[in-house]
C-alpha cells in the first residue's frame, strides 16, 4: 500500500496545514502575516475535501466543487482583507494588530 | 490516481519535450532578438546589426554570451534570495505551456483537456516573478515597474480570457488540439474578428511590450522592474519575455488562425509545424511592427482603454457568441 | 520623508573624502575593484572577449554637447547598431560601456563614480570630447567647477578628442576599444549592406 | 508652492521620494529632480541643478569679449548659432560695429537652419521620451542634412563658432544656396509623413492634450518665454517684439495656440519649423552681394562703460545677454539669461499633482538643454 | 455614445496611418553610411585641430613665431616658442605644440595668424588610449608631412 | 509499471516536503515577502497533491487563482503596507513561542487522535461520474447552481468592497 | 498698459528714472530703487503685466548691486531696475511675487552670496552644498570696481557723440572711466 494512496495521509497533511495556519495566526505580528496564515487553514480544508472526494465520496465532482468554492472565497477574502489592511495602514501607519485600538476606521 | 499513472509513462516523453522546449525558448529568443533589432533597424532606415557574422546573425549569440560573462551583481540592500529567485521564477515556468501547444497535429507534448488552463496558470507565475524581482531589488523604479506590471497584467487578463472564452464556447473544449480541430472549415478569425482584435491588444499588454511597455518604460522608470538586474539574471528576464511572447502568439494562432492547418506541403509529413511557425512569427512581426511605430501610452489611459473598451466589447462579444451558439 | 529628501539632496556633494578619494589621487587607487566575472576560464576568455567587444551596450549618459553627437552616432546616418552597440541601456547594471560625453563638474563627479561602480564588470569607459578628456575649453584659470578630465575619477579606456568629435570618431573609438579588448582590429568580416537596400 | 523640505509635515510619510537623475533617460542630460510621489502622482517636485555648471559667466570675466564666442556655442549646443548671434549682436550694439547686409542675411539663414535643427532634435527626443523610437531616427535623418549644410559653411557640426563681431567668418557659396533650397524642399515633403506617424497619432494626442497647462499669467510670473508662451496664445517672439538683425524684412507668422498645454507647445514648435523655412526661403531670394565682415573691427574690442542688453529668440525662448562693462575689453560682468532656466523653473508648479508619465511629457515639452540652464 | 465610437474609429485610423508609414520605411533603402567601410565625404571646410600649413613654394611652414595665436587662444592650448638664429630675420620656430584636448575649435588662432601659416586639418577620426596622444607637436607634423 | 508507482511516490514526498517547507517559511520568516513566497510554495505543493488526487483541473485552478491572484494581492498588500523594519524585527518575538507551540501541538494531537485515527472512513459503494471537467461543470451548473451563483455574488461584493475601502482611504487622506 | 501712468507710479518708488536709448543699451528705462522698495516695485510690475526677464547681482564697491530686468509681452518696454544690498548682503526677496525669481535669487546667492530675506528656500541651486561659501563671481581685490566705473557716462559736452556708433569713441571712453576711478 502506497502511502500516497491512503486517505489518512492526506488528512494528516491537511491537519498539519491547519496547525501551521493556527500557529502563524498566533505568532505573526502583522495583519498580512495573519492573512497569509489564514490561507493555510483554507488550503488544509480544501485538501480535506479533495481527499474525501477521492476516497470516500460517491460523487467525485462534489469535492472539486467545494475546493473551487474555497478558492473563490479565498480570493474574495484576500482582496477584502488586503484593502482593509491598506485602509488600516493609511489610518494608523502601522500593521501591528495591537496598535489598532479604535473601533472606527 | 488512475490519471496520474496513465500519465506516468509519458515521463520520458516529458524529458524529450523539455529538451525541445528549451530549444524553442532559446532559439526563439535568438530569432526574435535578431529579428527585432534588424527590423527595428530597417524601419528606422538603418541596417541594424551588421558586423557580427553575415548581416550580424550572431549578434544575439554574442550578446547572450557576453551577458553570461558579466559579473553578477546583487545590490547591497537587496533581498538576496528573492533577488536571485525572481529571474528563475520568470524563466522556468515558460517551459510548461510549450508542452501543450500543438505545433502540428503530430507534434505536441501532451494533449491535455485542460490545455488552456495550463498556459494561463503558468503565465500568472511570471507576474509573481516580476513582483518579487521588483520588490527585492530595493529600488524605487523597480517597485514602480512591478506595480505597473501587476495592475496592467491583471487588468488585461480579463479581456484576454473573455475573448478566449468566446472561442471555448464554440468549441466546448479546453484542449488546444480540440480547438484547432474545431476550425477545420473556417478559422475563428473569420467568425470572431472582434475577439481576435481584443486578444491581440491584450497580449501586447500581457507581454509588457510597447506601446504598453509601462513596467519597463525607459523614459519614466529607467528600466522598470529589472533596473537592478545585470548579466545573466537580466537575460533570464528577457528570455522569459520572448518565450511568453511566443506562447501568447501560439495561443492566438491556435485559437484564431487555425493552428497548424494550412496547405499541406508535398513530401513533408510535418508540414503543419511550418504553417504554425509561420503564423506565430507573423503575429510576432506585428508585435515588433507596432512596437517601433507608436509612442507609449500613459498608465491611466491604458487602464481606461481596458475597462472602457476592451472589457465591454469582449463581454458583448461573449454574450453574442453564447446566444449564437445556443441558437444555431 | 523630509529626512529622506534632505539626505538625497546631500548625496552628490563633492565632499572632502570624495575629493581625496577621486580627485588627483593615484589612478591605481581610484580604480574601483572589478569583481570577477561569472565565468572565467583561460580557454573561454578569448571567446568571451570577442563577445564583449561585439556587444558593448552603452549607458544612456549624456552630459552636454557631445551627448548630441553620441545620439547622432546611434541614429540612422551612422548607426552604432552595426557593432551591436545600439542597445543604449538606461540602467548602469545592464550596460558595459560608459561613454562620458561631455563636461563633468564637481557636483556631477560623485554621481558619475557611483554610476561607474554600479556597472558590473567587465566595464569600459570612453571619454568622449575634450571636456571629458582633459576639461577642454574649461581648463582655464577661472574655472572653479569643472573636473579636468574624467580619468581623474575613473579609469578611461579610450579617449576621443574633439569639440565635439564627429560621430565617426566615436565609432572609431569603439573600434579601438574593441581592439583593446580582443587584440584584434575590427571589423574582421566584411559585411557591408549593399547600396540601396 | 513652498519647496521647503524641512517643514514638510510628518503625516505625509506615506508619500515617498523618487530621485530622477542626474542620469535618467528623460532628463535630457544631467538634470536631477526629486519627486515626492503619492502613488504615481507627483505631489512636489524639487529640481536640483548644477550638474552641468561650467562656470561660463566666470570665464567670461577673465578673457576678452571676443574670446567668449566659442563659449556661447557650448551653452546651448543646439542653438549654437543663435547664441552666437545674440552675443555678436550684443557686442556690435555695445561697440557700435556696423554689420554688412550680406552677413546679416547669412546670419539669419544659418540661425534659422539652426533653429530647425534644434526643433527637429527636440521633436525626436520628445517622442523618445514618450516611448516612440522611430520618429527620432527620421528627425535625425532630416537633421543630418542641416548639419551637412552648416558644416560645409561653418566647419563644425554642433558647436559652431561662425559669427564674428561685425559679420561671419566665412562667406557662403552657391553650393550652400542650392543645398539649402534642396533641404527646404525635402523637409516640406517630410511634414505629411510626420503628420501621419506622429502628430495625428491618437496615443500621442491622448498623452499631450491637457497635460501641463500654462497660462499667460503663470508665464509672466516665471518668465516663461518661447514656444511654451506662444502655446498659451501670446504671440511674443523676440524676432517681432524687439526686432534685431534683418528680421523685420521678412514675412513670417508667429504660430500660436491657445490651450497652453503640451500639445499646444508641440504644435507651435512644429509649425515654427515651417515658418523658419519660409524665412530662409525669403532670405535666400533676397541675398545681397557684398562683404561678409565689417571693414573696421578693432582687434581689441573695447566696450564703453555701461550696461548693455541684447535679446534674441533662441529655439527655447528669449535669450538675453546682459553685459556690464567697465570700459576695458574684458567684461566686468556678463550674465546670460537662458530661456530654459526660466522655463524649467515653472516645472514645480506646472507638474504638481501630475502622473509620473505626465511629468516626463511635460518636461519634454519644455525642450530642455541642461548646460544652458546650469551655464 | 457617439463620441465613444467616433474616438475609437479615428484613433484606430490614426494608428493604421502610423503603421503605414513604418512599413513603407521598412522597404525604403537605408540611409546609413557604414563608417569604416565607406566614409562620408567630409567637407574641405571641416575644422579639425589646427595644423601648420606646408607651403609648396618654400617647402616648409611660414610661422614667424609672433605668438599671436598663443595669445589669442581662449583656452591656452597653443605653445609657440622660437629662438634667434643667425641669418634669419626674426625668430625661428623651435616649438609649436597644440594641446588639442583643451581646444574648442573656435578658429581664433587661424584667423589671427598674420602669415596664414595655420589651417584646420581635416582629421576627424581621432581616438586614442591616452590623453597625451593628442598633444600634438605641429612642427614635427609639418616636417613629416609629404 | 512499478517503477512509475515509486516515482510517483517520490514525487508525492517531494510535494509534501514542499508544502511543509513553504508553511514553515511562511510562519517563521520575519520578512513578510518571504512569508508570501512560502505561501506560494505551499500552494504549489497543494496543487501537486490535487494532481495526485486525480484532479489536474483543480491543480491548475489552484495555481491560477491562488498563485496568480491571491498571492499577488497579498504581495501588493505587503508592498503597499511597507512594513517598517522594527516591526519586521519583532515580527516573531513579540508573543510567547512556547505557548503557541503548545497550543498547536495539543490541537494537532487532539485532532489527530480524536478524529482521524478513530474514525473509519468507508468508501462509497458505487461512484457516479468521473473526475473529468465535463462532469464537474455539469454538477456545478445543475446541482450546485445556487452555490455557483452565490460565489459570484461574493466575488462581486468583494470587488466593490475592496474598491470602496481602498479608495476611501486615499480620499480621506488627501482632503 | 499706459507707460506714462506706470512711470508716474515708478516715481513714487524710485530714486531716479532714466530714459535710455534702446538702440544702444537694449533697455528703455533704467530705474534705481531704494532697497526697501524692491517688493513694492515688483508688485507694481506684476500688476502692469511685466514678466521677469532676469535677476542678477553685480559685485561693485559700495555694495553688491542686484539688477532686475523686466519686459512686457505686448509692447516693447524693457526695464532695468537696480538696488543695492545692505551691509549684510541682504535684500528683500521678490520670489513670492515673481515665482520665477526664486531660482534667480538662489543663483545670486550661490554666485555672489546675496542673501534674500524671507526667501522661501534659499538652498544652493547651482553649486553643490559644500560650495556655499565659494561665491565664485565675487570680484577679487584689485579687479573690484566702483559703481561709477561701470555706469554709462552721461553725454559729455566734448565732441564725443552720445551714441557710440564708432569704435573710436569706444576706445576713448574707458580712459575717462579709468581717470574717474583713480580720482
Amino acid at each position: 500500500m502506497m502511502i500516497s494512496a491512503n486517505l489518512n495521509t492526506y488528512l494528516i497533511i491537511a491537519a498539519v496545514l491547519l496547525v501551521i495556519g493556527i500557529y502563524g495566526m498566533v505568532q505573526h505580528r502583522s495583519l498580512i502575516g495573519i492573512l497569509i496564515s489564514s490561507e493555510f487553514i483554507l488550503n488544509g480544508a480544501s485538501l480535506n475535501f479533495m481527499a474525501f472526494n477521492k476516497f470516500v465520496a460517491p460523487n467525485p465532482a462534489v469535492g472539486q466543487i467545494y475546493a473551487l468554492f474555497i478558492m473563490g472565497i479565498a480570493a474574495a477574502e484576500a482582496a477584502i482583507a488586503v484593502s482593509i489592511i491598506i485602509a488600516v495602514y493609511r489610518k494608523y501607519q502601522s500593521e501591528d494588530p495591537e496598535e489598532l485600538q479604535d473601533m472606527k476606521l | 490516481m488512475e490519471i496520474f499513472y496513465s500519465i506516468l509513462p509519458d515521463l520520458i516523453r516529458m524529458v524529450v519535450c523539455a529538451v525541445c522546449g528549451a530549444a524553442i525558448v532559446f532559439g526563439n529568443a535568438l530569432v526574435m532578438g535578431y529579428a527585432e533589432r534588424k527590423l527595428a533597424g530597417h524601419i528606422m532606415l538603418r541596417p541594424g546589426p551588421m558586423e557580427v557574422g553575415f548581416h550580424g546573425v550572431y549578434q544575439l549569440v554574442v550578446d547572450g554570451l557576453k551577458l553570461m560573462g558579466k559579473q553578477l551583481v546583487v545590490p547591497k540592500n537587496a533581498d538576496r534570495p528573492l533577488f536571485m529567485l525572481a529571474p528563475l521564477l520568470a524563466f522556468a515556468p515558460v517551459f510548461v505551456p510549450l508542452l501543450v501547444i500543438p505545433f502540428s497535429d503530430k507534434i505536441q507534448g501532451f494533449d491535455l483537456d485542460i490545455g488552456l488552463l495550463v498556459i494561463l496558470a503558468l503565465a500568472s507565475i511570471n507576474l509573481l516573478a516580476i513582483l518579487i524581482g521588483g520588490w527585492s531589488s530595493n529600488n524605487k523604479y523597480s517597485l514602480f515597474g512591478a506595480f505597473r506590471a501587476v495592475s496592467q497584467n491583471v487588468a488585461y487578463e480579463i479581456p484576454m480570457l473573455l475573448s478566449l472564452l468566446s472561442i471555448i464556447f464554440m468549441t466546448n473544449t479546453f484542449s488546444l488540439k480540440g480547438v484547432v480541430a474545431a476550425q477545420s472549415p473556417v478559422w475563428f478569425i473569420v467568425i470572431q474578428p472582434l475577439a481576435f482584435l481584443i486578444y491581440l491588444v491584450a497580449i501586447v499588454a500581457e507581454t509588457n511590450r510597447a506601446p504598453f511597455d509601462l513596467p519597463e518604460a525607459e523614459s519614466e522608470l529607467t528600466a522598470g522592474f529589472h533596473t537592478e538586474y545585470a548579466g545573466m539574471s537580466f537575460s533570464l528576464f528577457v528570455l522569459g519575455e520572448y518565450a511568453n511572447m511566443f506562447i501568447v502568439c501560439s495561443v492566438a494562432t491556435v485559437f484564431f488562425l487555425g493552428g497548424s492547418s494550412g496547405i499541406p506541403l508535398p513530401y513533408f509529413e510535418y508540414s503543419g509545424i511550418i504553417w504554425f511557425l509561420l503564423k506565430v512569427y507573423l503575429l510576432m512581426f506585428f508585435l515588433i511592427w507596432i512596437r517601433w511605430t507608436y509612442p507609449r501610452t500613459r498608465f491611466d489611459q491604458l487602464m481606461n482603454f481596458c475597462w472602457k473598451y476592451l472589457i465591454p466589447f469582449s463581454l458583448v462579444n461573449l454574450i453574442i457568441t453564447v446566444v449564437m451558439v445556443k441558437l444555431l | 520623508m523630509a529626512e529622506q529628501k534632505k539626505s538625497l539632496l546631500n548625496i552628490h556633494s563633492y565632499s572632502k573624502e570624495c575629493a581625496e578619494r577621486y580627485d588627483g589621487a593615484d589612478l591605481q587607487q581610484t580604480k574601483t575593484s572589478d569583481g570577477p566575472p561569472l565565468l572565467q576560464m583561460k580557454l573561454t576568455d578569448a571567446i568571451f572577449d570577442l563577445c564583449r567587444a561585439n556587444s558593448l551596450w552603452p549607458l544612456t549618459f549624456g552630459l552636454s554637447c557631445c551627448a548630441i553627437e553620441m545620439m547622432c552616432s546611434g541614429m540612422a546616418r551612422f548607426d552604432l547598431s552595426r557593432y551591436g552597440a545600439e542597445v543604449f541601456r538606461p540602467s548602469p547594471r545592464q550596460s558595459d560601456l560608459m561613454i562620458v560625453a561631455g563636461t563633468v563638474n564637481r557636483k556631477m563627479a560623485p554621481a558619475l563614480v557611483t554610476l561607474y561602480e554600479q556597472m558590473p564588470a567587465p566595464r569600459y569607459v570612453i571619454a568622449m570630447g575634450n571636456c571629458a578628456v582633459a576639461g577642454g575649453p574649461f581648463a582655464v584659470e577661472a574655472n572653479y567647477d569643472v573636473v579636468l578630465g574624467v580619468d581623474k575619477l575613473i579609469p578611461v579606456d579610450v579617449y576621443i578628442p574633439g569639440c565635439p568629435p564627429r560621430p565617426e570618431a566615436l565609432i572609431e573609438g569603439i573600434l579601438q576599444l574593441q581592439e583593446q579588448i580582443t587584440g584584434k582590429r575590427f571589423p574582421i568580416p566584411q559585411n557591408k549592406m549593399p547600396e540601396g537596400v | 508652492m513652498a519647496m521647503d523640505v524641512e517643514t514638510l509635515e510628518d503625516s505625509r510619510h506615506h508619500r515617498y521620494v523618487l530621485n530622477m537623475g542626474p542620469q535618467h533617460p528623460s532628463t535630457h542630460g544631467v538634470l536631477r529632480i526629486l519627486l515626492e510621489l503619492e502613488g504615481e502622482y507627483a505631489m512636489e517636485l524639487l529640481p536640483v541643478l548644477g550638474y552641468g555648471h561650467r562656470c561660463h559667466e566666470k570665464i567670461a570675466e577673465h578673457k576678452p569679449v571676443k574670446s567668449f564666442m566659442p563659449n556661447t556655442a557650448r551653452m546651448d549646443y543646439l542653438g549654437a548659432l543663435i547664441y552666437n548671434h545674440g552675443y555678436a549682436h550684443l557686442l556690435e550694439k555695445a561697440a557700435g560695429v556696423e554689420v554688412p547686409e550680406r552677413a546679416e542675411y547669412i546670419r539669419v539663414i544659418t540661425s534659422e537652419l539652426n533653429r530647425i535643427q534644434s526643433h527637429l532634435l527636440w521633436y525626436g527626443a520628445y517622442l523618445l521620451d514618450l516611448g516612440a523610437f522611430t520618429p527620432i531616427m527620421y528627425a535625425f535623418d532630416d537633421r543630418e542634412h542641416i548639419l551637412d549644410i552648416l558644416e560645409d559653411v561653418t566647419g563644425s557640426r554642433l558647436t559652431y563658432c561662425y559669427f564674428r563681431v561685425g559679420g561671419v567668418s566665412k562667406d557662403i557659396d552657391d553650393k550652400f544656396v542650392t543645398s539649402t533650397r534642396a533641404f527646404i524642399k525635402r523637409l516640406r515633403s517630410r511634414f505629411p509623413m510626420y503628420e501621419d506617424l506622429v502628430n495625428g497619432n491618437i496615443i500621442l494626442q491622448k498623452r499631450l492634450n491637457d497635460v501641463g497647462e500654462l497660462t499667460p499669467q503663470l508665464c509672466a510670473r516665471y518668465g516663461v518665454t518661447g514656444p511654451l508662451l506662444r502655446g498659451t496664445g501670446v504671440d511674443y517672439d523676440m524676432r517681432r517684439a524687439e526686432p534685431y538683425s534683418i528680421y523685420p524684412q521678412f514675412d513670417f507668422e508667429i504660430p500660436t495656440e491657445t490651450k497652453g498645454d503640451c500639445m499646444a507647445s508641440f504644435l507651435v514648435r512644429f509649425r515654427e519649423m515651417e515658418q523658419s523655412l519660409r524665412i530662409i526661403e525669403q532670405a535666400l531670394d533676397g541675398l545681397p552681394e557684398g562683404p561678409v565682415m565689417a571693414a573696421k573691427v578693432p582687434k581689441k574690442l573695447k566696450i564703453p562703460a555701461g550696461d548693455y542688453n541684447a535679446s534674441v529668440e533662441a529655439p527655447r525662448g528669449e535669450l538675453s545677454y546682459y553685459l556690464v562693462s567697465d570700459g576695458s575689453d574684458v567684461p566686468y560682468r556678463l550674465k546670460v539669461r537662458t530661456p530654459s532656466y526660466s522655463n524649467l523653473s515653472v516645472v514645480p508648479e506646472m507638474c504638481q499633482g501630475m502622473l509620473l508619465s505626465d511629468v516626463v511629457s511635460a518636461m519634454g515639452a519644455l525642450d530642455l538643454v541642461i548646460p544652458e540652464i546650469d551655464r | 455614445m457617439k463620441s465613444y465610437f467616433s474616438e475609437l474609429f479615428t484613433g484606430a485610423w490614426s494608428l493604421i496611418l502610423g503603421l503605414k508609414v513604418t512599413i513603407k520605411a521598412l522597404f525604403t533603402p537605408i540611409v546609413t553610411c557604414q563608417y569604416p567601410r565607406e566614409k562620408l565625404e567630409i567637407t574641405p571646410n571641416y575644422r579639425g585641430h589646427i595644423d601648420l600649413v606646408k607651403f609648396a613654394d618654400t617647402g616648409t611652414h611660414k610661422c614667424i613665431t609672433c605668438g599671436s595665436c598663443m595669445r589669442d587662444c581662449p583656452s591656452d592650448c597653443i605653445v609657440v616658442d622660437g629662438e634667434k638664429r643667425e641669418g634669419v630675420k626674426g625668430k625661428a620656430l623651435t616649438v609649436f605644440t597644440l594641446d588639442f584636448t583643451k581646444c574648442s575649435l573656435c578658429g581664433a588662432c587661424v584667423e589671427v595668424c598674420p602669415t596664414k601659416a595655420l589651417d584646420y586639418s581635416n582629421e576627424y577620426e581621432l581616438a586614442g588610449y591616452a590623453r597625451e596622444d593628442f598633444h600634438y607637436d605641429l612642427l614635427k607634423r609639418v616636417e613629416e608631412r609629404e | 509499471m512499478i517503477v512509475y508507482r515509486y516515482l510517483a511516490e517520490v514525487l508525492f514526498y517531494a510535494l509534501v516536503c514542499l508544502t511543509f517547507a513553504g508553511g514553515i517559511m511562511a510562519v517563521r520568516s520575519k520578512m513578510l515577502m518571504h512569508a508570501v513566497l512560502g505561501l506560494a510554495a505551499t500552494l504549489f505543493g497543494v496543487a501537486g497533491l490535487y494532481f495526485h488526487l486525480g484532479s489536474p483541473f483543480l491543480a491548475m485552478m489552484q495555481i491560477l487563482i491562488y498563485v496568480g491572484a491571491v498571492c499577488i494581492i497579498i504581495v501588493l498588500g505587503v508592498m503597499l503596507g511597507n512594513t517598517p523594519d522594527q516591526l519586521a524585527a519583532k515580527n516573531l518575538t513579540g508573543r510567547s513561542l512556547p505557548l503557541a507551540l503548545l497550543a498547536c501541538a495539543t490541537g494537532f494531537i487532539s485532532l489527530f487522535v480524536a478524529t482521524i485515527s478513530r474514525t473509519e472512513f468507508s468508501p462509497a459503494k458505487e461512484k457516479v461520474g468521473d473526475m473529468s471537467i465535463e462532469f464537474v461543470g455539469e454538477n456545478l451548473l445543475l446541482q450546485y447552481c445556487l452555490a455557483f451563483e452565490l460565489i459570484s455574488v461574493i466575488l462581486l461584493t468583494a470587488i466593490i468592497g475592496a474598491i470602496i475601502l481602498a479608495r476611501g482611504g486615499r480620499e480621506g487622506k488627501t482632503s | 498698459m499706459d507707460i506714462n501712468q506706470v512711470k508716474k507710479q515708478w516715481q513714487t518708488l524710485s530714486t531716479t528714472i532714466e530714459d535710455i536709448d534702446y538702440a544702444v543699451s537694449g533697455h528703455d528705462y533704467n530705474i534705481c530703487l531704494e532697497r526697501d522698495k524692491v517688493r513694492d516695485f515688483a508688485t507694481l510690475m506684476l500688476e502692469e503685466g511685466f514678466y521677469l526677464v532676469d535677476l542678477m547681482a553685480v559685485h561693485v564697491t559700495p555694495a553688491i548691486e542686484v539688477v532686475y530686468q523686466f519686459a512686457h509681452f505686448e509692447t516693447r518696454c524693457r526695464v532695468l531696475a537696480r538696488a543695492f544690498v545692505d551691509d549684510n548682503s541682504e535684500i528683500a526677496t521678490i520670489a513670492d511675487i515673481y515665482q520665477g525669481a526664486n531660482w534667480h535669487e538662489r543663483e545670486a546667492r550661490d554666485l555672489h552670496g546675496v542673501v534674500f530675506v524671507d526667501h522661501p528656500y534659499l538652498f544652493p541651486l547651482i553649486l553643490a552644498e559644500e560650495d556655499v561659501d565659494l561665491k565664485p563671481l565675487l570680484k577679487k581685490e584689485g579687479t573690484l570696481k566702483d559703481i561709477d566705473a561701470v555706469r554709462r557716462k552721461p553725454p559729455e559736452p566734448a565732441p564725443e557723440p552720445k551714441t557710440k556708433v564708432k569704435p573710436e569713441g569706444a576706445e576713448a571712453k574707458p580712459e575717462a572711466a579709468k581717470s574717474q576711478e583713480q580720482s
